[in-house]
C-alpha cells in the first residue's frame, strides 16, 4: 500500500529556491534509501506556500490530511505556517516533521511536531564563544527586524555577555533594507571590533556583505560574524570574493567532510539539477525523511500519531551533518555546530569550510523562554 | 500647399454597426468656400469625422486634389493636406498653448508658429497656460488656430463660432475668407449660425438624414424660402 | 398628465419586487455553497477561504467599485479586524466567535476610518500610494508590538470556542464553512440594500464626479469616509473569520500582498458589482488552488497567464463578459422576432 | 560632520539608482498613462541579458549594458503589439490586471529557465573598486551611476519637453484622435516611448544591480517601492522623479542610519506626509 | 430692497493674470441678469469664485446679506446657491430620474440613509416627476445620461438646479452647443422658473440674452464695464468695440 507524506514549502516565489533544496532532500533520501519501507511505499504531495502565509498553511495541510490523506505532516519553511498547522495534529492524528522552520517554541505547540532542521539560538548562540575566544571584547549585532532576527540578536547577546563581553550597541534593521551603508556607518561609528549580524538568506545578503567591504569595515578590522544564513551555498557564486574569509557558524555545510555527506551532496545535486543550488534546507529535508520513515516502520504502516512520535524521541543517527539525535523531551534535533569561513577552492568555486566543531549542541532557545 | 480639390463618392459610414452617412457624393473644386447646414443630428459632424478617418466607413471613396484617401489612417490624411477641427473643443489639456500649437505645425519649423500668434494676439498672452487653463472660448479659438498652423489644402471647420464672442466670430471669418481668397486653401464649414455662414460660403451643400439634400449657391437658397424653412427649419 | 402615469419609471419599481431580486440572489449563493459542500466534503478548508476572501474583496469592493477610490491597502484594514479578535481572543480571553466577530468588526471599522483620513488626502497615483505607505506601516507596527501580535511568529493561542456553545470547530471546517456562508449571506444582504440606498447613489455619483456633488451641496469627504468605515467593517469580519478558522494571525494579513491580491481578484471578477467580487475570489483562489497543486513549483506563470487572458478577452471583467454575452443574446433574440 | 557628508553621499548615490530604475516607469505612468507594474520584470530582464552576456560570453560591461537594453527592448516590442496596445487608454485597474499578470508570467519562466539564485554582472575592474573622495572612500560603480542617472535626466528632459518628440507624445496621450488629425503617427509614437522605457528599465535593472540584485522575484520585490517614488514624484515628471528619488533616498537613508529599527516607519510616514502637502506628487502633471 | 446676493470687490489672479478686478455686483429677487463679454474676460471665473469652485484673493461674497466667503462650496449651494456648468458635468452612469432625486433627497437632508430608497420616499417621487416633465425629459427619465442627446443633457443641468430650489441661480452659458432650433427649450424652462427667483446666464447668444434678461452686465479683462439694460447695451459704444461687434449693427439695422 501507499503512504503519503504532505510536503507544505515555498515552491515558488521569493523563497522557491528553499523550496527547491526541500525537494532534493527528499529526492535524495529516497534515491539512496528507496522510496519504500517494507512493503510501503512512500509517495510525497507537495503543497506551495510561496511566502509566511498560515491561513494558506493550515488550509492546505488540512487538504492535505483530510482529502489526500496523508499519513504524515512535513516541510514547513516558515515558522507561522508551522505554528498554524500544529493545532489540526492531534484531531487530525498525525506527526509533524519540521525541516525548517526556526522558532524554538514551535516544538511546544503539540506534542506531535520533530524538528529535524535547527533554530536560530542553536546557531547563534556559539558565535558568541567564538567571538570570545577571539580576543574580542566590543561586538556591535545587525538583525533583520524579525522574528528569526531578534531570537539571533537575543542569542548572541545573551551568550556574548554571559562570557564576559560587552554587546555596544544592538541594531535592528527592516527585512527591506536594501542599501546597508548606513548600517555599516553606525557599525563603524560604535567603536565596535566585530559585527554580529543575521539576515535571511537570499538577495540583501549581498548587498550587505559587499557594503562591509566597501564601506572600509573589512579593512578597518571589524571582524563580520553571522550564523550561516548569510553564507549559504546558493548564494556564495554572487558573493564571490568579497565573502572571502567570513565567519559563520551553523549546522551544515555543503563541504562537510564524511562519506554520509559524499553520498548525500552527490544524491541531492543530482535531484536539484545544479549542485549550485544545493544548501542546508536540503539537509533538514533529508534527515527529515529519515525521521518518516523511521516513524513508518515502527508503526508498521500504521496511523498512529503517539506511537510514531514516540519511536523517534531519543533516535540517533549519523546525518550528512555529522551525528545527530533527536532530544526525546524537546522533540528537536541535537547536533553539531561548525565554525566555518568561506574559502576559494582550486577549482574556483566558493565553500564553507569547516574549522571548529562545538559538539552535541541542543537548543538553548527553549530553555531561554522558559 | 496651395488649395486642393476634395472628391467624396459613395460614402456610407456610421458608429460601430450603427450608420449615419447615406451614400454622400459631392465635389469641390479647389480654393473654394463651402457651406455645410442641416438641423441637428442629420450627420453633418459624421461627415466631417468620416472624411478625417474618425468613423466606421462601409463604402465609399475620399480623394483630395486627385489622391485617393480612403485607406489611410487619420494621420496619413493629415499629412496628405487634410485639417480637421472637430466640433467638440479637442484641445489637448495638459500641453501648454504654445505646445498645442506646435503639434499643429506638422513638419514646418518652430518659428511657424509666429502665424498663429499674428493671428490671435489672445493666443500669445495665453501661450504658456495649460489647454485646460484656457475659457471656453480660447479653446476654440486654439483649435482653429492649430489647424491652420498645418497649413492644409482643405480644412473642414466644424462649427467655429460655438461660445464666441461676437466680435471675435467677425474676426474669425475675415480670417478664413483671407485664406480662401489668397487661395491657400479649400475651407468647408458646419455653421448653425446660417446667416454668417451664407456669408461666407460661395457653395452650400444641405445634409438631411445623413443624406445630400440640397446643393446651390447661397443666392439661390435665399430666393427659396421654403427649402430654408424645410431643410433648416430655422423659425428666425 | 397622462403621459407620466404612462412613463411610471422602473426604478421605481415595487418594493417587493426588489425583494425578490434579493431573494434570488440569495438563493444562487446558497445553491453555490450548498454545491460546493456537497461535492467537496473534503476540501471545506479551501471553500472556507474562499469566502472569507470573499467578504474583503467585497469591503474593497465597497470602497474601489461604488466609492471609485482605488487602494492597495485593505488589508491594513482586514488585518485590523483579524489581529483585533486575534488579541481579544488570546490576550482576554474573549473566545466566543460571535463575540470576536463583533470585535473584529469593530477594529475594521475604525481601521477603516483611520486610513480613510489618510487616503482621502490624495488624488489618483498619490492616492494609490497612501493606501501603500498604510498597509507597510500598518505591517510594520505589527512586526514591532510583537508583545501583542507575536510579529513575524505570527499570534497563536487563538482557541474560539464552539458556535452558539454547540457547534465546535472541527478538522473538516465544517462549522467554519457554515459560519463563513451565513456570514457572507448577511453581509451580502446589507451591502445590497446599502448600495441602492440614497447613501449608495450619493457614492455612486461621487465616483463619476466629487465636483458636481458638491455643487448639488452634498459633503464628498464624509460620505467617503462613511463608506470607508463601512467597508472597514465588512473587512474586519473578514479578518476575524480568518483568526477564527486558522487560528493564527501572521503579518501577511497585513500585507501588500494580500492588498493587491483582493484587488486583482476583484478586477478579474468585474467592479461596482458584488457578485463580480465574489465571483473574481471564486475563481482566481480555486485556479491558483488548483493550478498550484498540479505543479507547486511553477503554477504561477499560469496564473499570470489567467489574467492577461482576461484582459484579452473579457476587459470588463468576468462579469462585465457574461453582461456583454447576455447582452448580445437578447439583442439577437429580439431580432430574431 | 565627516558622518554628514558620508550619509549624504550614500543618499545621493542610493536616490540615482532609485531615479535610474524608476524613470522608464513614470515615462510609461505619467506619458504614456499606464500602470505598467510589469517595469521591474523588464529591469529584471536586462539584467538577465547583462549577466549572461559577462558571465557566460565574458563580454566587456559597456558592450552588456547595450546587449540588456536592445535585447530587452527586442522581447518588448511583440510585446507591446500584443499585449500593451489593448490597454492604453483602458482604466487603471485593467492595466494593473493585465501587467501583474504578466509579471507573475515572466517571473515563472525566469525561474524556470535561469533557476532561482542571484545572478551578478561582474564589474569592470575600473568600476568594482572603492575610490577614495577625500572624507571617505565609496565604490566607484556608485559615482557611475550617478553619472547615469544626471545624463539619463537631462537626456530624457530634452527629449520630453523640448523635442516636437515629446510634445507629440503628450498629445497622442491627451487625445489620439485629435493628434492624428493633426498628423502625428501615433501608433509608432506610442511604441518608441514604450521601447524608450522598457530600455531605460533594462538600463537601471543593469546599473542598480549591485544594490538590487538579480533574481527571478526581482520583478515583484519592489514593484511597492518603484511605484511610490513614480507616485511620490508625480508621474510623468522627469524632475519630479528625480526630486523625489533623491528625497526619499536620502530619507530612507538617514532614516537607516538615525533610527534603523524605525526604518520604514520614517519613510512611509514621510510618503504620507508629502502626498498629503502635494495631494498630486510633488511635480505631479495636472490633469 | 435688501439684494438677495451680491459680491463686493471681488479680486482674483492667476500668477499675473488678473482675471477678476475689483467686481461688485447686487441682485435682488425675481432679477434676470444677463453676464456678457469677450473670450475669457473672466466670467466663468467669476462664477468659480461666487460658487466657492476657487478662492478669491479678496473681496467678499453674501447671501441674502450674510457673508459667505468662506464657505465651501457644498455649504453655499445649501444656503441657495446654485450653478450649472458650462461644459456639462454629469453621472454618465446614472438616469435623469436618479441625478434629481439625488439632488431632492440631498435637499430634503435624507442623502446619508444607509436603508431604503428614494422610491419609497413619496414626496421625492412626485417632485422628481414633475421636474422632469417641466423640462420635457420624461421619456428619457430612464437613459443613461451617456445616451441621451446634448440638449437633453442641458436641460437637466437646468432640472438639477431647479431640484435644490435655489435662491440665486447662475447658469453657464446654458445654451452653447445646443442647436439654435432647440434653444427654444431652455428658454421655456427657464420662463417656468419661480418668479421671485434671481437669475444669472452667461451668454453669447445675443438674441437669447436680449429675450432673457432685463439688465446687461458687461465683463472685459476681469472689470465689469457696463451695467445697464439690452437697449443701452446695444448702443454703448465700448461695449460694441470690446463685444459686439457687427452684432450691434445689424440689431440695430433691423
Ligand atoms: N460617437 C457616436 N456614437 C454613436 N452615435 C453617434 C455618435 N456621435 C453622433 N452619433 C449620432 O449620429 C447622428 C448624427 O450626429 P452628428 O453629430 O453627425 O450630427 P450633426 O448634424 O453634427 O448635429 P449637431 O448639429 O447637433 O452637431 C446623431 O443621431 C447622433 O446621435
Ligand atoms: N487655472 C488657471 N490658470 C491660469 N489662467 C487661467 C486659469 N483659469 C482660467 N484662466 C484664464 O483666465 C481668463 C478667464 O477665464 P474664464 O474661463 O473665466 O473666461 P470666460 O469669460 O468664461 O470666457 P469664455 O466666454 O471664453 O468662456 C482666461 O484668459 C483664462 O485663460
Ligand atoms: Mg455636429
Ligand atoms: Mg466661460
Amino acid at each position: 500500500d501507499t503512504i503519503k507524506v504532505g510536503v507544505i514549502g515555498p515552491f515558488s516565489g521569493p523563497f522557491a529556491l528553499q523550496g527547491k533544496n526541500f525537494q532534493a532532500g527528499i529526492q535524495a533520501y529516497q534515491a539512496l534509501n528507496g522510496d519504500s519501507v517494507g512493503d510501503h511505499k512512500v509517495e510525497i504531495v507537495y503543497r506551495d506556500v510561496p511566502q509566511a502565509d498560515p491561513a494558506q498553511s493550515a488550509a492546505l495541510a488540512q487538504e492535505l490530511v483530510v482529502k489526500e490523506g496523508v499519513q504524515y505532516l512535513a516541510g514547513f519553511y516558515f515558522t507561522p505556517d508551522a505554528m498554524a498547522a500544529a493545532p489540526l495534529l492531534e484531531q487530525a492524528n498525525v506527526p509533524m516533521v519540521i525541516f525548517n522552520a526556526a522558532t524554538s517554541a514551535i516544538v511546544t505547540k503539540s506534542p506531535y511536531v520533530v524538528r529535524t532542521s535547527f533554530t536560530t539560538w542553536q546557531t547563534s548562540a556559539p558565535m558568541a564563544k567564538v567571538a570570545k575566544a577571539k580576543g574580542i571584547e566590543k561586538v556591535i549585532t545587525v538583525v533583520s527586524d524579525y522574528g528569526p532576527g531578534v531570537d539571533a540578536e537575543t542569542a548572541f547577546k545573551t551568550t556574548f555577555e554571559g562570557e564576559g563581553g560587552t554587546v555596544v550597541e544592538t541594531i535592528r534593521m527592516p527585512l527591506s533594507t536594501n542599501d546597508f551603508s548606513p548600517i555599516m556607518q553606525r557599525v563603524k561609528d560604535s567603536g565596535a571590533q566585530a559585527v554580529f549580524a543575521f539576515l535571511p538568506s537570499g538577495p540583501t545578503t549581498l548587498g550587505f556583505v559587499k557594503s562591509y567591504n566597501e564601506n572600509g569595515l573589512k579593512d578597518a578590522g571589524v571582524t563580520l560574524l553571522a550564523p550561516g544564513d548569510l553564507t549559504q551555498e546558493s548564494d556564495l557564486p554572487a558573493l564571490g570574493d568579497s565573502a572571502l574569509g567570513l565567519l559563520t557558524t551553523f549546522h551544515y555545510a555543503v563541504s562537510h567532510d564524511s562519506p554520509e555527506n559524499k553520498a548525500f551532496v552527490e544524491a541531492a545535486g543530482k535531484a536539484i539539477g545544479n549542485p549550485a543550488e544545493l544548501s542546508f534546507p536540503a539537509v533538514g529535508a533529508f534527515d527529515g525523511m529519515h525521521v518518516i520513515y523511521k516513524m513508518i516502520e515502527a508503526t508498521g504502516g500504521k496511523q498512529d500519531a503517539k506511537a510514531a512520535v514516540d519511536a523517534v524521541k531519543g533516535l540517533a543517527w549519523t546525518s550528512p551533518r555529522g551525528p545527530v539525535e533527536i532530544d526525546p523531551e524537546t522533540r528537536h534535533i541535537t547536533q553539531n555546530i561548525y565554525l566555518r569561513e568561506v574559502e576559494k577552492t582550486a577549482d574556483g568555486t566558493y565553500i564553507n569550510k569547516e574549522i571548529q566543531t562545538f559538539e552535541k549542541q541542543g537548543d538553548p532557545g527553549l530553555a531561554a523562554a522558559k | 500647399m496651395p488649395a486642393a480639390s476634395l472628391e467624396v463618392s459613395g460614402l456610407t459610414a456610421g458608429y460601430g454597426p450603427t450608420r449615419i452617412l447615406e451614400d454622400v457624393s459631392f465635389s469641390i473644386p479647389a480654393g473654394r468656400r463651402v457651406a455645410v447646414l442641416g438641423r441637428n443630428g442629420v450627420g453633418k459632424s459624421t461627415l466631417f469625422a468620416t472624411i478625417a478617418g474618425q468613423t466606421r466607413r462601409y463604402g465609399g471613396r475620399i480623394a483630395l486634389g486627385g489622391a485617393d484617401l480612403t485607406e489611410l489612417p487619420g494621420s496619413g490624411r493629415a499629412l496628405k493636406g487634410l485639417g480637421y477641427v472637430p466640433q467638440t473643443r479637442a484641445i489637448f489639456k495638459s500641453l501648454t498653448v504654445e505646445e498645442n500649437l506646435l503639434v499643429g505645425l506638422k513638419d514646418r519649423p518652430r518659428s511657424g508658429i509666429q502665424d498663429a500668434y499674428d493671428m490671435f494676439p489672445r493666443l500669445f498672452e495665453r501661450r504658456r497656460n495649460l489647454g485646460s487653463q484656457l475659457s471656453g472660448g480660447e479653446q476654440q479659438i486654439l483649435t482653429t488656430a492649430r489647424s491652420i498652423l498645418g497649413q492644409p489644402s482643405v480644412l473642414l471647420l466644424d462649427e467655429p463660432l460655438e461660445g464666441l464672442a461676437p466680435v471675435i466670430c467677425d474676426e474669425l471669418m475675415a480670417a478664413f475668407a483671407a485664406l480662401a481668397a489668397t487661395g491657400a486653401m479649400t475651407i468647408l464649414m458646419i455653421e448653425q449660425r446660417i446667416q454668417a455662414a451664407l456669408a461666407f460660403a460661395e457653395d452650400v451643400l444641405i445634409l438631411e438624414r445623413g443624406q445630400i439634400a440640397w446643393t446651390g449657391t447661397p443666392a439661390q437658397l435665399e430666393s427659396e424660402p421654403e427649402t430654408v424653412e424645410r431643410l433648416l427649419g430655422v423659425a428666425h | 398628465m397622462t403621459d407620466l402615469a404612462q412613463s411610471a419609471p422602473a426604478s421605481m419599481a415595487t418594493t417587493s419586487s426588489r425583494l425578490k431580486r434579493d431573494a434570488l440572489a440569495i438563493a444562487i449563493i446558497i445553491a453555490v455553497a450548498a454545491v460546493g459542500f456537497f461535492l467537496f466534503p473534503n476540501n471545506l478548508a479551501l471553500l472556507s477561504r474562499i469566502v472569507i476572501m470573499m467578504l474583503i474583496v467585497l469591503s474593497l469592493d465597497l470602497v474601489t467599485g461604488y466609492g471609485g477610490i482605488a487602494t492597495l491597502g485593505q488589508a491594513a484594514i482586514s488585518g485590523s479586524g483579524a489581529y483585533a479578535a486575534g488579541i481579544a481572543a488570546a490576550h482576554f480571553g474573549i473566545v466566543d466567535p460571535l463575540a470576536m466577530l463583533a470585535v473584529g468588526a469593530a477594529g475594521g471599522a475604525l481601521a477603516g476610518l483611520v486610513s480613510s483620513v489618510i487616503i482621502l488626502r490624495g488624488h489618483g497615483l498619490a492616492q494609490l500610494v497612501l493606501s501603500i505607505a498604510i498597509v507597510q506601516l500598518a505591517h510594520e507596527a505589527a512586526n514591532k508590538a510583537s508583545a501583542w501580535t507575536g510579529g513575524s511568529d505570527g499570534l497563536s493561542g487563538i482557541a474560539p470556542s464552539p458556535v452558539f456553545g454547540m457547534f465546535q470547530f472541527d478538522l473538516w471546517a465544517r462549522t467554519t464553512f457554515f459560519l463563513a456562508v451565513a456570514l457572507l449571506i448577511v453581509v451580502f444582504f446589507l451591502l445590497r440594500l446599502i448600495m441602492r440606498s440614497p447613501f449608495g447613489m450619493l457614492c455612486r455619483a461621487i465616483k463619476e464626479d466629487p465636483v458636481r456633488v458638491r455643487a448639488i451641496g452634498a459633503a464628498v469627504k464624509p460620505t467617503l469616509i462613511k463608506l470607508y468605515v463601512l467597508s472597514g467593517a465588512v473587512a474586519g469580519l473578514g479578518g476575524a473569520l480568518h483568526a477564527i478558522s486558522t487560528r493564527v494571525v501572521g503579518l501577511d494579513s497585513v500585507s501588500f500582498n494580500l492588498s493587491a491580491e483582493a484587488l486583482v481578484m476583484l478586477v478579474l471578477g468585474g467592479t461596482g458589482n458584488l457578485f463580480g467580487a465574489m465571483i473574481g475570489t471564486l475563481v482566481f483562489v480555486w485556479f491558483e488552488d488548483l493550478v498550484s497543486s498540479i505543479n507547486p513549483f511553477h503554477w504561477l506563470t499560469m496564473v499570470g497567464v489567467l489574467l492577461v487572458a482576461v484582459v484579452f478577452f473579457a476587459p470588463r471583467g468576468l462579469t462585465g463578459a457574461a453582461e456583454d454575452i447576455y447582452r448580445r443574446l437578447r439583442r439577437d433574440r429580439e431580432a430574431g422576432k | 560632520m565627516q558622518t554628514v557628508l558620508s550619509i549624504g553621499t550614500d543618499a545621493l548615490a542610493y536616490g540615482m539608482v532609485l531615479f535610474v530604475i524608476c524613470i522608464g516607469l513614470s515615462v510609461t505612468m505619467g506619458l504614456m498613462k499606464v500602470v505598467n507594474l510589469a517595469h521591474g520584470a523588464f529591469a529584471m530582464i536586462g539584467g538577465y541579458i547583462a549577466s549572461y552576456a559577462t558571465r557566460d560570453m565574458g563580454l566587456p560591461y559597456g558592450v552588456a549594458v547595450m546587449a540588456a537594453v536592445v535585447g530587452t527592448i527586442i522581447i518588448a516590442i511583440p510585446l507591446e503589439r500584443l499585449l500593451y496596445r489593448r490597454i492604453y487608454g483602458a482604466p487603471q485597474l485593467t492595466q494593473v490586471l493585465m501587467t501583474i499578470g504578466l509579471t507573475f508570467a515572466i517571473i515563472g519562466i525566469a525561474n524556470f529557465v535561469f533557476g532561482p539564485t542571484l545572478k551578478t554582472i561582474p564589474l569592470p575592474s575600473e568600476l568594482s573598486g572603492p575610490v577614495s573622495i577625500g572624507f571617505r572612500t565609496i565604490a566607484a560603480h556608485k559615482l557611475f551611476v550617478i553619472a547615469c542617472g544626471v545624463v539619463v535626466a537631462g537626456g530624457l528632459w530634452f527629449l520630453i519637453e523640448r523635442t516636437s518628440f515629446g510634445v507629440r507624445l503628450r498629445a497622442s496621450v491627451d487625445d489620439a484622435a485629435m493628434a492624428g488629425a493633426l498628423g502625428v503617427r501615433t501608433a509608432a509614437i506610442y511604441a518608441i516611448s514604450f521601447a524608450v522605457a522598457v530600455g531605460l528599465a533594462a538600463f537601471g535593472g543593469v546599473v542598480g544591480a549591485e544594490l538590487l540584485p538579480i533574481e527571478p522575484y526581482y520583478a515583484m520585490r519592489y514593484m511597492v517601492t518603484f511605484l511610490v517614488v513614480v507616485s511620490v514624484g508625480g508621474a510623468g515628471s522627469i524632475p519630479g522623479a528625480l526630486i523625489a528619488s533623491l528625497l526619499l533616498g536620502a530619507i530612507e537613508t538617514t532614516g537607516r542610519y538615525l533610527m534603523p529599527e524605525m526604518g520604514e516607519f520614517f519613510f512611509y510616514l514621510a510618503v504620507i506626509v508629502i502626498v498629503c502637502i502635494f495631494p498630486r506628487g510633488l511635480l505631479g502633471r495636472a490633469q | 430692497m435688501n439684494p438677495v446676493f451680491a459680491v463686493e470687490h471681488l479680486e482674483k489672479h492667476f500668477g499675473g493674470l488678473r482675471v477678476t478686478q475689483d467686481v461688485s455686483l447686487a441682485m435682488g429677487q425675481g432679477d434676470r441678469i444677463a453676464l456678457i463679454g469677450p473670450n475669457g474676460a473672466g466670467k466663468t471665473t467669476f462664477v468659480n469664485l461666487v460658487t466657492g469652485q476657487i478662492k478669491p484673493d479678496g473681496g467678499r461674497v453674501l447671501l441674502g446679506g450674510v457673508d459667505v466667503t468662506r464657505l465651501s462650496a457644498t455649504q453655499r449651494v445649501r444656503k441657495g446657491l446654485v450653478r450649472t456648468f458650462q461644459v456639462t458635468r454629469l453621472f454618465s452612469e446614472m438616469t435623469p430620474e436618479e441625478h434629481v432625486a439625488l439632488a431632492l433627497v440631498q435637499r430634503e437632508g435624507k442623502s446619508g440613509r444607509l436603508f431604503g430608497t428614494y422610491a419609497d420616499m413619496p414626496v421625492v417621487v412626485s417632485e422628481t416627476r414633475d421636474i422632469l416633465g417641466t423640462l420635457g425629459l420624461l421619456k428619457v427619465s430612464q437613459e443613461k445620461v451617456r445616451e441621451i442627446a446634448y440638449g437633453q443633457r442641458r436641460l437637466l443641468e437646468i432640472a438639477l438646479a431647479m431640484a435644490l430650489r435655489p435662491k440665486v441661480l447662475l447658469l453657464d452659458e446654458p445654451a452653447a452647443g445646443v442647436p439654435h432650433s432647440d434653444t427654444v427649450l431652455i428658454e421655456n424652462a427657464l420662463a417656468q422658473l419661480p418668479p421671485e427667483l434671481a437669475v444669472l446666464m452667461i451668454e453669447h447668444d445675443m438674441d437669447f440674452v436680449f429675450r432673457f434678461s432685463q439688465r446687461v452686465v458687461v465683463l472685459a479683462a476681469g472689470a465689469i464695464i457696463f451695467d445697464g439694460t439690452p437697449r443701452e447695451v446695444a448702443a454703448d459704444a465700448r461695449v460694441r468695440e470690446a463685444y459686439l461687434g457687427s452684432y450691434a449693427d445689424a440689431r440695430s439695422v433691423a
